[in-house]
């Protein structure tokens, strides 16, 4: 059984931080590796080594693999742990690893590329009785076959372009007599988008919930399941909020979602740890959505609540070790919560925001975690994702979590860039959020800028300060009215 | 004249650089205990409300962060503030130029220049941050000259075009 | 039941920010007070008020109760949390407080006053068949005396002084042959060191375990244990490693120490949190030492073993609520340790090391938490306790707390002041502490001054570093063969 | 001359200013990629290995610190190293002064001037931090002069008593 001892984190920001440090409490040596903007991120800062790749653009840096090896061969790395995004679901980057004789801490190359397809995928789920949306993978090809197939499935159905995602080319359709029309617009809009007026059939799930389950499964054939995570909180379809465990989820069916997860893992021969993504609809109906191979960004929930390390596994496993647990070792323990932080403009319909990290300090405490890529200095550019933390809450219950939230949201200050917290403070008190049953139109639904109505004693602050910032500081003598003042013990250190 | 006035949110302060006295908008003198932490960080207690105030200068305007919402500050001088009033009528209104909201990289353009537009209309798509920002015309009109192309990059608050 | 909604926190430093955290989170609003050097501090900064006590000294600031009282009629609070410290162990500051009709968040002004005097605690207690370390309260009058005493507890005895503590006047004796020669020692080092020459007697406990168990009273009667703490790492008397649960208790000895501080909690009619202090022997006896009316340094570890917020307790049973568990519902999960982080000569006897701080990064991730009460630019001065920072790791098994522990010190980053921290990792690495045998003389028995050895790679990257920050970077076209170099991106900003 | 010696533990090491060139012990150049990050803080790496370095000057000498050790840097110039090879047989060594190793105040006085003292007697106390410190004598002698009184502050390294 190989023990990895050395490891290279193909990533950056707060996943390459992540690893590293689940790496060290397990007596692994960390090597990183960073563009040009990334010489003094945080994870070159704590990993053993740090190797250049030198460049900028993700394709010549984070994406480029003949680099990534060669580091890995001149560092003399046993393994390479590929993260999130990026590399993370390329077969071929599985297969270059292996085939350079280092271990790829992921699932084999072949189970990426099946499941990486959506056609594949469906082909292999569906022979094995798993639930998935109904709809067709191919594009249609006529009026008649879309209105054969809405028939079979029932209305309502969403009409979704072949070429390309984003809510481009996407029409919902409650009744035959609009699908004509539909169509024809749905093509239209897929075609300026994509340059590609294929579209293709789904049944459109009425409010439904965004659940996954995460899975771990050793190379000796156990498959076991750590429960759901919630992540219908989502803006441009990317999550923002999560919870585990999900209101909606009573014991019966989370073991049901749990196995029916198990059997997906089981059918492709999924080895490491993998989350599979569902719809589940007000009836508690669920609908397999795909499978994400690789560690999930919202992970951490998982580790809060089933106090298993997420990273140690997929190490463990890559080594060839046995799961040191079973289905009935792990239990839920309390309620833990997720807020993104990403540098976005929470006012002005999520743009990024660009800058230099200014002042950083995050929140802490009993049942705080965050789990951050950056520092004060930071630039934060537009070359890379811009998800820069995510602060995770653990309490006894759901409502501590939220209200432990509540508090590390606004303990958290970060200057120089906007970010989505005035947003995570939205949702979190939000009665649909508090109450449970939000669903994945939350957004659309819900959303409105977050309330920045200032209050008379904040506007004081902000001017007095703003004021004493151009050094242009009120002389005390000079009026007795005029009170921005400097604390003594500071006058004290000015006058030695 | 040394007085300035600055405006947060609804709320207007007057600054008398001379006297160091600052007012606010019903004519109260202000009140603050005010500790410089860092050049962008302040401390504030307004009558013992304590508040963690951070500047930053990185936007086109001056901002500051309270609670993680960010305020912009609007200063003018009472020149300005005249000028504002005796020139307010003859700001020419019928053309407008967008910005980019962002820094990035234009990667498509939509509409041609000359084409009638509908307010929500996309005109160009920004890409940063691996993602891709469709930048929309916020009135109906005509678009009368593109400022950029693609494969451009952008700064934030670059002209990208005017709608008539 | 009064519903507490403001709260003073009569503190300063971490305790003062960690009882700010579990007010919030019960949507409870807090006031700060502050001396001038802490005017910026975290404290001050995070709470929802804070009001100057003007003044350096504590005696003209945290423990001037005139000021407090005051302050808090001002900013019209309903209740104190003395926090540890301070005033927190004066009755009659308890006693202010009540008088002044506020909550006090701690025991009645009388259970203080009890338990505080030594001699008061052992007469309550013996009454009450608590195990206690057999000897004199009194100071002894005679040789004669002395020499009869001796006799009835057996040898080793401990002649302590009666004026005061901290080692001085203290000496074991083994015979009866070398009492009169100790006593008389003894005395002349109590004479210099207190001005009083009077010394008692204790039974010697050869290499005891420090042990304390944490209570929780409601004022219901309702008293329940939360398992012990192991504090045995200590340097001049002060802990500084501490963990939970310790190594030393089998399930039945957890259950017969808790059951004795339930007893003496109940003896002395006990409310809201406390911690009762044993000397644990090599044969499982353990003796009675002190209560500590208060909240503890190292609850966090208890907190993060048990699953309960302990500040959060205190706050309900101040409101007059019943316990809303049993002490069947309290369960050990996993096990956690604490370092904390005194700025202090960690290779100089623990000289306090006063500075400004320059850096600041704690160590983050899961089962890592960092209770601090320091930021960037906190000046620390002699005038206030030296501890800034407590480190928390808390891991399924020992094994793993203690590999996280070992990655979090490595990871904490602070510039300024020198501090405990290579001394927590050579504990931490230390044989007898990983094998848990150790004892309170683990320090004078194993300390050496942490091994700073430095390697060659370490040495030319602080010498590299520390010509470029002497701004005389070397030039690279000058000589090919230098290479102390500035990375691509720096030098293309710098082009601009 | 601009050459440098730097010493840091074991480790000698030679800058020559003009040239800008490090060379150890051994005479070999030596080689890092350095980012300074703050004024005090920097990131190294030496063959691929990374080191976190901070610079402090609150205290008498310049301090690095890798990985919460300090280690001192002492510099010194080819002429300070002449100086001190020349005058090393000269230098005084009969009387020793002992200096404060932390700020704080002198809460009481042990001994006397002119008193007889063994190596790790008391001589005075220092209060900081709450905390009483003892000031033993390193070495045996007589209490030659005391230069603080009880009630007085001090700062780190100042002069406490001589020994001779």
């Amino acid at each position: 059984m190989p023990k990895i001892k050395k490891i290279l984190i193909a990533n950056r920001g707060e996943i390459a931080v992540r690893i590293h440090r689940s790496a060290k409490e397990m007596g692994i040596q960390t090597v990183a590796i960073f563009s040009d903007i990334d010489r003094t991120s945080p994870h070159v800062l704590l990993c053993d080594e740090a190797y250049p790749l030198n460049g900028v653009l993700s394709s010549e840096t984070y994406l480029n693999i003949d680099k990534i090896i060669s580091i890995a061969h001149k560092a003399k790395v046993d393994a390479i742990h590929p993260g999130y995004g990026f590399l993370s679901e390329k077969e071929f980057f599985a297969k270059s690893v292996t085939d350079a004789g280092m271990i790829f801490i992921g699932p084999k190359s072949e189970t990426i590329e099946i499941l990486g397809s959506k056609t594949t995928a469906r082909d292999l789920l569906s022979k094995k009785n798993i639930p998935i949306v109904p709809g067709t993978t191919n594009p249609i090809d006529s009026l008649e076959e879309a209105t054969k197939v809405a028939a079979e499935i029932g209305f309502p159905i969403l009409i979704k372009a072949s070429g390309g995602g984003g809510g481009k080319g996407m029409r919902r359709v409650d009744s035959s007599a609009e699908l004509p029309n539909a169509i024809e617009r749905a093509r239209n809009e897929a075609s300026k988008a994509f340059s590609d007026d294929r579209v293709y059939i789904e049944k459109y799930i009425v409010n439904p919930k965004h659940i996954e389950i995460q899975i771990l499964a050793d190379s000796k054939g156990n498959v076991i399941h750590l429960g759901e995570r919630e992540c219908s909180i989502q803006r441009r379809h990317q999550k923002v909020v999560e919870e585990c465990p999900s209101t909606a989820l009573t014991p019966e069916l989370r073991s049901k979602m749990g196995q029916t997860a198990v059997d997906i893992a089981k059918a492709a021969g999924y080895i490491n740890a993998g989350t599979i993504e569902f719809l589940l609809d007000a009836n508690k109906n669920f609908y397999f959505l795909e499978v994400n191979t690789r560690v999930q960004v919202e992970h951490p929930i998982t580790e809060m609540v089933y106090g298993i390390d997420i990273i140690k596994e997929q190490i463990r496993i890559a080594e060839g070790k046995s799961l040191s647990f079973t289905q009935n070792d792990v239990k839920i323990n309390g309620h833990a919560i997720e807020s993104r932080i990403y540098a976005e403009e929470y006012d002005n319909n999520f743009l990024p925001s660009t800058g230099t990290i200014t002042h950083y300090q995050p929140s802490e405490g009993l049942g705080v975690r965050n789990d951050s890529g950056i520092r004060v200095g930071s630039e934060i550019t537009m070359y890379y994702d811009p998800m820069i933390a995510k602060l995770i809450t653990h309490g006894r219950t759901r409502d501590e979590a939220i209200e432990k939230m509540k508090r590390a949201l606004r303990e958290y200050k970060i200057n120089g860039v906007k970010t989505t917290i005035p947003f995570c403070e939205m949702v979190l008190f939000h009665p649909e959020f508090i109450n449970g049953n939000y669903d994945i139109n939350f957004v659309a639904k819900h959303y409105l800028v977050p309330d920045a109505k200032i209050n008379a004693q904040e506007s004081i602050a902000i001017v007095t300060s703003f004021v004493s910032q151009k050094n242009t500081l009120p002389k005390l003598s000079d009026d007795k009215t005029l009170t921005v003042i400097n604390s003594k013990w500071k006058n004290q250190l000015r006058n030695e | 004249m040394n007085r300035t006035t600055i405006n947060i949110a609804e709320y207007s302060f007057e600054y008398d650089e001379s006297r160091g006295i600052i007012t606010n908008s019903y004519g109260k003198n202000v009140s603050a205990d005010v500790e410089k932490i860092s050049n962008c960080e302040f401390s504030v207690l307004v009558d013992g409300k304590s508040f963690h105030i951070f500047f930053s200068t990185t936007q086109n305007s001056p901002n500051a962060t309270v609670n993680n919402f960010i305020f912009e500050i609007q200063k003018e001088t009472f020149r300005d503030k005249l000028n504002k009033k005796l020139h307010k009528e003859s700001v020419n209104n019928n053309s407008i130029t967008l910005r980019a909201p962002m820094p990035g990289l234009v990667t498509k353009i939509l509409l041609l220049e000359g084409t009638a537009v509908n307010a929500g209309d996309g005109v160009l798509i920004i890409e940063a941050m691996k993602m891709e920002n469709e930048i929309k015309s916020l009135h109906s009109g005509t678009i009368k000259k593109i400022f950029v192309q693609e494969k451009q990059t952008v700064e934030k608050n670059d002209q990208l075009f005017t709608i008539e």
